[in-house]
């Protein structure tokens, strides 16, 4: 089948979820150094990664998202000390229902970016629309 | 000031700026434009180049008031820009700041995607409707601002209790200095000559308890400690257990002095086993008291127990000098005494420690490095003598010295009734055991909790000025709020909806300020604690705890939205 | 033209850390504070860092992440006058009522009226480049600030505008949309009344070509310390990529040289800057988790871990990052002549061997010596320096950051060596200091 | 210009290194430049002779030609950098009024003389140098070396230790290389050039044959590494040393290295014309002439 043709045609659409203290500047960061990326992505600020709940994650996938980043400060460096660890734990969790539901996991991704790093972000979001553009579309949508 | 009004359905006005070319150049502006009059409930869309000039917050002002919309979307820079002068012009032109969303279509958009311009601007559009998506939902919100009393409980009566005490005190608030001693003055009273300096410490010290005695405005408990700390930031109700009763004190910011401990190497290089081995601290007091005897030999080693791989990791940062102060304080006692120090990496960094380094060799004093993969033995040698025998690195060759005193030095230690004080005033402990400041670099002297403070050895070894510096720095930080009397606290705060909450109390373990009480079978959070990171939300699973500002479905609004 | 502002208020001097951080806090307890900063924007000597502890996962903190919001406050606030491009002309008066005349220099481009788009970097026809400094690297005559400076308006260097130099050119202002670029702009005198002064005039680095033997500036792939903070920092010339300056392949060893011009008798800057062994591990550090199969190298004399947190991120340093640390300070470096790589001559005095070492790149660590406009202002002032041109204190003991002149307080490296976060406290206890002087002069005591 | 100076020859120059005496006295004369023999100096006496046994008496004897030097009151011109650096350190040590200083005077009050310390102490690089000045030089010269690469030695004493002797930077000189330059040569940078020719005032080289030899053979490499044409030397003792290493060398392997060692007077001398016999280069260990074929 013309899966090639597919994938070439195929524009995946993330979600980032990032921590206001340091992911978002860090998106910021990586328009003011013109550090270019997919614009495949579009970004939601919360104050902490672990504001994230599982929920929005889940209704991300629901709403037609093909990938999801949530994206928070390193792990001792979280302004309100753990929260990023909490959304760590809850990506855990959520990959393995993934699984269940035949979801690649691959689609949810948790990553550490500081207000300083405009270019680790935007390297995120170009692999990860490499990756998905290889997986293909997800289907979930009713 | 006439604030929204949410019986009738939401009327949005959207301030777009390009910026110049900055925005205008990549993305198709007018399209935007086009695309953003299509949202439900917006009233009108505003395209201007520089909103955050004086004209421009004019404008906005105006248009606001001319409109009559309720809700405000700019979009535009980066909120991290002017997103706070923004939200105050619309406070200002009757719309709570609670009403504003911004769409970030500069840094986010134009300038990450200036290589594909077509989808910068579908980009655009689509976080543009979503910020108008996440209005919405808003609602209004009224930050909570608190009364600060102007009165400050200080935990510990050492030379950094004292000066932050001085220092508000001389400020005209009023100080409740706590000291579990008898007697105020902490470590300092134990010690005999200050480096540096080389002045008595009474010289520094007498001057300070004498002050902060007479002090109008510092009340001093003595053989005081702290048992219980209720309320919050503000207005904290300190429960103190002193001469057997209980005194109760209302203060409006805390600060913590409580010092450190000092190690007792036991069983280390025959310590409390042979005559003749001490302590810098016990050889500090025999000095103290000019009860040297002449002495031929004395060696001191350096990081007794300190710098270990397991146990005391830390550098202990100022034995290093205490070393060579007792070390030349010896020599100018007994000229023709030869003293060792026994060191690993000498820590006296910075200018002044280095200079007093250089003199203390001039002395004659002599420093023998030796490697943790080596370390000296000590052994009792006859007649009250202690043998050293150590490897000199620097050398490559073992040396005996036939020492009549042998000294060491010891890492300061977290005080014991840290963990207690911890609990207590529900501050954070760092790995090494001392108290975890907010951020080291910028924040050394504060808390992640609002209005708790500390200074001191109590937040990690320090020298004496390096102590002073951060009991100033300290009572700054307290002085602030107090001098401002009212302190906001951003509303985007947790609130518990107590129909929902099922009370498993899963977000009280969650919470990093510990804003969450439990009581009669529900959470309740103290606004003036919580510091809006949501994680209690997350985690709720009766869905119970709201954020303001960042509730559910302002959240899925936007998911929504930007899925369209 | 002369202007006269009436307002009592604090006046900071340098728009550093520890400038900021002390004008924040004096801001906050509400005064207002003029701060003057030489340079055409605020943020010091720090924007020039990267940041990457974060990226060490240590108990350590960033040392800029938690800065750059600083600096943007400290734009913003309300309560805090800056004044960019000025230089101290003059001081009198004593506490209580300083009299400070400030020579604002022009900037040449409206800071209210520019938008940041570039457009005139773009057109500007000159281009500076300076093989030997990675920092400044490449620019425009009229070039941006760097990153994370503050205002984010473009900068003309006047030295090399063909407009300043001859008249010829005024691309830039021609291209710029909003007119914001005008060539007349001139001197200004501001007079500023304050009742107290803060010193944060920080530091300046000692130029480590003075140490003729290590060859900087005679062998391209010798480089500082700076130069390679911004390397690994994601802005800098390389995005964050480590090169030889050479050939630009990426180096396979690199060696750390500390105590380039300090801790010596030499130079006669026999103080230790307090700072460079962990910034070295830091940076160290950095270069393994980019590269594991780079062979890093340290060259130490003591290693100074004395702070919170660092013989921790040391331990993991040497222990699980396996950077080599070899204790001895060396002797020469030659370059070889056909691969460019480095020979480094040496005594370990751990082992009393004589050694040679080869590596593609050496990192220095030079002396970080006292700002030299410290001697001008002590003039006015009336202070006393040391003889380095620190500041001194009358008792270095009990007032660690007062001067021999009532009113007048120092903090950050002007005081003496220090770090980042000790600058940052000192800074807050400064401000503290002042509010209590302030307010017991007003209660008419002291 | 009437410039003069006691020579203080050296033991080295005077009893094995002839040619360097012999190319120094040339090329002074030619600089017309005076330079008087001092019957009465002695030995310039190395810390590491009597001084490892009496610091006082070794010191005493140092100074001793200081003294001798005064009654003259003209500069001391040394040829040789230990002799230069011991007289020196001697001057150093006499001025800091300590006991040792005390010890010392009374020793030579013993046997007459009062240190005063009046004269200056030069080295014949540091005459040419300082007093008479590369500018002045350049203008002497007739015969301009061109082509010529040079491989400066400086030798130890002429520049450390930096606490008295300033002659020039003590990690990285440059005034031999000016000097050689003047000459119409070009120095050339080796790493070792400021290395350790591990002869002064020693009888390493005879205990420690190996370690010498070692030494002598890293200069050599360090001069070809450079391309350089000849070694160049401000002292008989590095001469000796490293003339001596490559015969030894080669008595060892069989190879050698055939790089002619020059001092410096020599490289001068050729430039302002003089005969190379004159300089004493005919009594040279490694011949010179392929170089000087070169330069003709």
């Amino acid at each position: 089948m013309e899966e090639g043709e597919e994938t070439r045609k195929f524009e995946p659409k993330i979600l980032a979820f990032t921590c206001n203290w340091s992911s978002y500047s860090s998106a910021d960061q990586a328009g003011i150094s013109r550090t270019f990326y997919p614009p495949n992505v579009q970004i939601i600020r919360v104050m902490c990664a672990g504001r994230v709940d599982p929920l929005f994650v889940v209704k991300a996938f629901l709403n037609g998202a093909d990938g999801v980043i949530i994206a928070g400060c390193h792990p001792n460096y979280c302004r309100y000390s753990g929260g990023n660890r909490q959304a760590e734990i809850r990506v855990k969790f959520l990959k393995m229902l993934m699984e269940e539901i035949g979801v690649d996991p691959a689609r949810l991704r948790i990553e550490w970016i500081s207000a300083m790093e405009g270019g680790r972000f935007a390297q995120v979001v170009q692999e990860m629309v490499g990756e998905l553009k290889k997986m293909g579309p997800l289907l979930l949508r009713k | 000031m006439s604030e929204a009004n949410l019986n009738q359905e939401p009327r949005i006005g959207i301030f777009l700026c390009d910026c110049g070319t900055n925005i205008s150049s990549i993305i198709d502006v007018p399209q935007v434009i086009e695309a953003s009059k299509g949202i439900s409930g917006v009233k009108f869309v505003e395209r201007d180049s520089s909103l955050c000039s004086s004209a421009g917050t004019k404008k906005i002002r105006e248009t606001i008031e001319r409109s009559g919309v309720d809700r405000v979307v700019f979009a535009g820079c980066s909120p991290k820009n002017y997103g706070s002068l923004f939200e105050s012009v619309c406070q200002k032109a009757g719309i709570n700041r609670y009403l504003v969303a911004f769409a970030n279509i500069r840094e986010q958009c134009a300038w990450a995607h200036q290589d594909r311009p077509k989808e910068a601007t579908i980009k655009a559009i689509n976080t543009v409707q979503m910020a108008a998506a996440r209005l919405q939902k808003s609602e209004p919100l009224q930050e909570l601002e608190i009364e600060v009393h102007p009165s400050t409980l200080i935990i510990g009566g050492g030379i950094s209790g004292m000066t932050a005490a001085l220092c508000l005190a001389n400020q005209g608030f009023s100080v409740l200095l706590v000291e579990r001693e008898p007697d105020i003055g902490g470590m300092l009273n134990k010690l005999y000559k200050l480096y540096l300096t080389n002045q008595e410490v009474s010289e520094i010290l007498n001057p300070v308890i004498q002050s902060v005695r007479n002090h109008k405005n510092i009340r001093i408990l003595t053989s005081a400690s702290v048992r219980e700390v209720e309320g919050y930031f503000g207005d904290f109700e300190v429960t103190i257990s002193v001469n057997g009763g209980t005194e109760k004190f209302r203060a409006g910011t805390i600060i913590l002095a409580t010092g450190a401990g000092t190690f007792e190497p036991f069983g280390m290089y025959g310590y409390g086993k042979h005559e003749g081995v001490v302590t810098q601290l016990e050889l500090e007091q025999i000095l103290k008291q000019g009860k040297l005897k002449h002495l031929e030999k004395v060696v001191m080693i350096q990081c007794v127990g300190a710098r270990e791989e397991k146990g005391l990791t830390y550098c202990s940062r100022i034995c290093c000098m205490v070393a060579i102060k007792n070390a030349t304080l010896i020599k100018k006692l007994y000229p023709d005494c030869e003293v060792y120090i026994i060191y690993r990496d000498l820590q006296t960094y910075g200018k002044e420690n280095e200079e007093y380094q250089s003199k203390a060799r001039e002395l004659g004093i002599r420093f023998i490095e030796y490697t943790p993969e080596r370390r000296p033995e000590v052994f009792p040698n006859g007649n009250g003598k202690v043998g050293v025998r150590v490897y000199h690195a620097l050398l490559g060759e073992t040396l005996t010295i036939n020492s009549d005193l042998v000294v060491l030095s010891t890492p300061l230690i977290p005080n014991a009734d840290g963990k207690e004080i911890a609990k207590i005033l529900k501050v954070p402990l760092g790995p090494d055991g001392f108290f975890k400041e907010a951020y080291m670099e910028m924040r050394s002297t504060a808390f992640g909790v609002n209005g708790i403070y500390v200074c001191g050895t109590a937040q990690g070894p320090k020298s004496i000025d390096e102590s002073i510096t951060q009991a100033y720095a300290a009572a700054a930080l307290a002085a602030i709020p107090m001098q401002q009397k009212k302190v906001k606290i951003p509303a985007m705060t947790a609130e518990v909806n107590e129909e929902l909450c099922i009370g498993c109390q899963l977000c009280l373990d969650l919470c990093p300020v510990h804003a969450i009480t439990f009581a009669e079978g529900k959470s309740m959070v103290i606004e003036a604690i919580c510091r809006g990171c949501g994680t209690c939300a997350a985690a709720c699973p009766s869905k119970a705890i709201a954020v303001k500002g960042f509730k559910d479905e302002q959240i899925l609004a936007e998911v929504e939205a930007a899925l369209k | 033209m002369i202007r006269l502002e009436k307002v009592s208020s604090v006046t900071v001097i340098g728009g550093g850390v520890a400038g900021i951080q002390a004008a924040l806090e004096l801001a906050n307890l509400g005064m207002l504070v003029y701060l003057v900063e030489e340079n055409p924007s605020i943020g010091g000597r720090i924007i020039e860092l990267n940041c990457s502890s974060c990226r060490l996962e240590v108990p350590m903190d960033c040392s800029i992440c938690p800065v750059i919001p600083k600096i943007v406050e400290c734009y913003h606030h309300p309560n805090i006058k800056i004044l960019t491009n000025a230089e101290i002309m003059g001081i009198s008066g004593s506490a209580g009522n300083f009299q400070i005349n400030v020579l604002k220099k022009p900037r040449f481009i409206n800071e209210d009226k520019c938008t940041a788009c570039g457009a005139c970097t773009e057109k500007c026809p000159v281009e500076i480049f300076d093989a030997f400094n990675m920092v400044k690297g490449r620019k425009k005559a009229i070039h941006f600030p760097l990153p994370q400076a503050f205002p984010q308006v473009p900068v003309i260097d006047r030295e090399n505008c063909l407009h300043f130099r001859s008249g010829t050119c005024e691309k830039c202002s021609e291209v710029c949309p909003t007119t914001a670029i005008n060539f007349n702009d001139e001197d200004m005198i501001i007079g500023v009344k304050s009742e107290a002064i803060i010193l944060a005039t920080g530091l300046s680095l000692f130029d480590p070509s003075g140490i003729r033997e290590y060859g900087y500036k005679r062998y391209k792939n010798v480089i500082t310390i700076l130069d390679l903070e911004q390397m690994t920092s994601i802005h800098g010339p390389t995005g964050g990529k480590i090169v030889r300056i050479s050939d630009k392949k990426e180096p396979k060893s690199i060696a750390f040289i500390q105590c380039v011009g300090s801790r010596s008798r030499r130079t006669n800057n026999n103080f230790c800057s307090g700072v460079c062994c962990m910034y070295t591990a830091k940076d160290a550090a950095l270069v393994k988790i980019l590269k594991p199969e780079t062979e890093v190298y340290v060259f130490y004399i003591d290693l100074r871990v004395f702070g919170k947190g660092y013989q921790e991120l040391f331990n993991k340093v040497r222990n699980s990052l396996g950077v080599k640390y070899i204790r001895g300070r060396p002797g020469g470096i030659w370059e070889d002549p056909k691969t460019r790589d480095l020979i480094i001559s040496f005594e370990n005095t751990l082992t009393q061997r004589v050694e040679k070492l080869r590596v593609d790149m050496v990192v220095l660590s030079p002396a970080l010596l006292p700002h030299p406009n410290n001697r001008k202002l002590a003039e006015f002032l009336g202070l006393e320096l040391d003889e380095h041109g620190f500041f001194k204190s009358p008792n270095p003991v009990s007032q660690p950051f007062d001067t021999t002149i009532k009113g007048v307080f120092t903090c950050g490296y002007c005081r003496g060596p220090r770090g980042i976060s000790e600058s940052a406290t000192q800074a807050s206890a400064a401000a503290g200091r002042v509010t209590e002087t302030i307010t017991l002069a007003k209660m008419g005591r002291n | 210009m009437n410039l003069e100076y006691s020579l203080f020859p050296g033991c080295v120059s005077s009893a094995r290194e002839f040619s360097c005496e012999i190319s120094a006295r040339k090329v002074f004369e030619v600089l017309n430049v005076e330079l008087y023999d001092v019957e009465d100096f002695t030995c310039c006496m190395p810390a590491c002779l009597v001084h490892s046994f009496d610091y006082a008496t070794g010191l005493a004897l140092t100074s001793r030609n200081l003294c001798v030097a005064d009654e003259f009151d003209r500069d001391i011109l040394t040829l040789c950098v230990s002799c230069y650096g011991n007289l020196w350190r001697a001057k150093k040590l006499m001025s800091e009024n300590g006991d040792l200083r005390r010890r010392v005077d009374e020793l030579l009050a013993s046997i007459g003389r009062s240190y005063q310390g009046k004269v200056g102490i030069k080295h014949s690089i540091t005459a040419l140098y300082e007093d008479i000045g590369p500018k002045n030089l350049k203008n002497q010269v007739s015969k301009p070396l061109r082509g010529i690469k040079a491989a400066p030695f400086y030798g130890c004493h002429l520049i450390r230790p930096r606490e008295y002797l300033f002659f020039d930077d003590a990690e990285f000189p440059e005034k031999l290389d000016e000097l050689i330059n003047v000459t119409g040569a070009t120095s050339v940078l080796h790493r070792e050039r400021t290395g350790c020719c591990i002869g002064c005032g020693s009888f390493f080289g005879e205990v420690a044959e190996e370690a010498a030899l070692r030494l002598s053979v890293d200069i050599l490499e360090s001069a070809l590494e450079a391309k350089a044409d000849c070694v160049v030397v401000t002292c008989p003792y590095c001469f000796l040393q490293i003339e001596m290493g490559q015969l030894l060398f080669k008595r060892r392997t069989g190879e050698s290295y055939n790089v002619p060692v020059l001092n410096y007077t020599d490289l001068l001398g050729l430039a302002l014309g003089i005969e190379p016999r004159e300089l004493g280069m005919n009594i040279h260990k490694i011949d010179p002439s392929p170089l000087l074929e070169k330069i003709k």
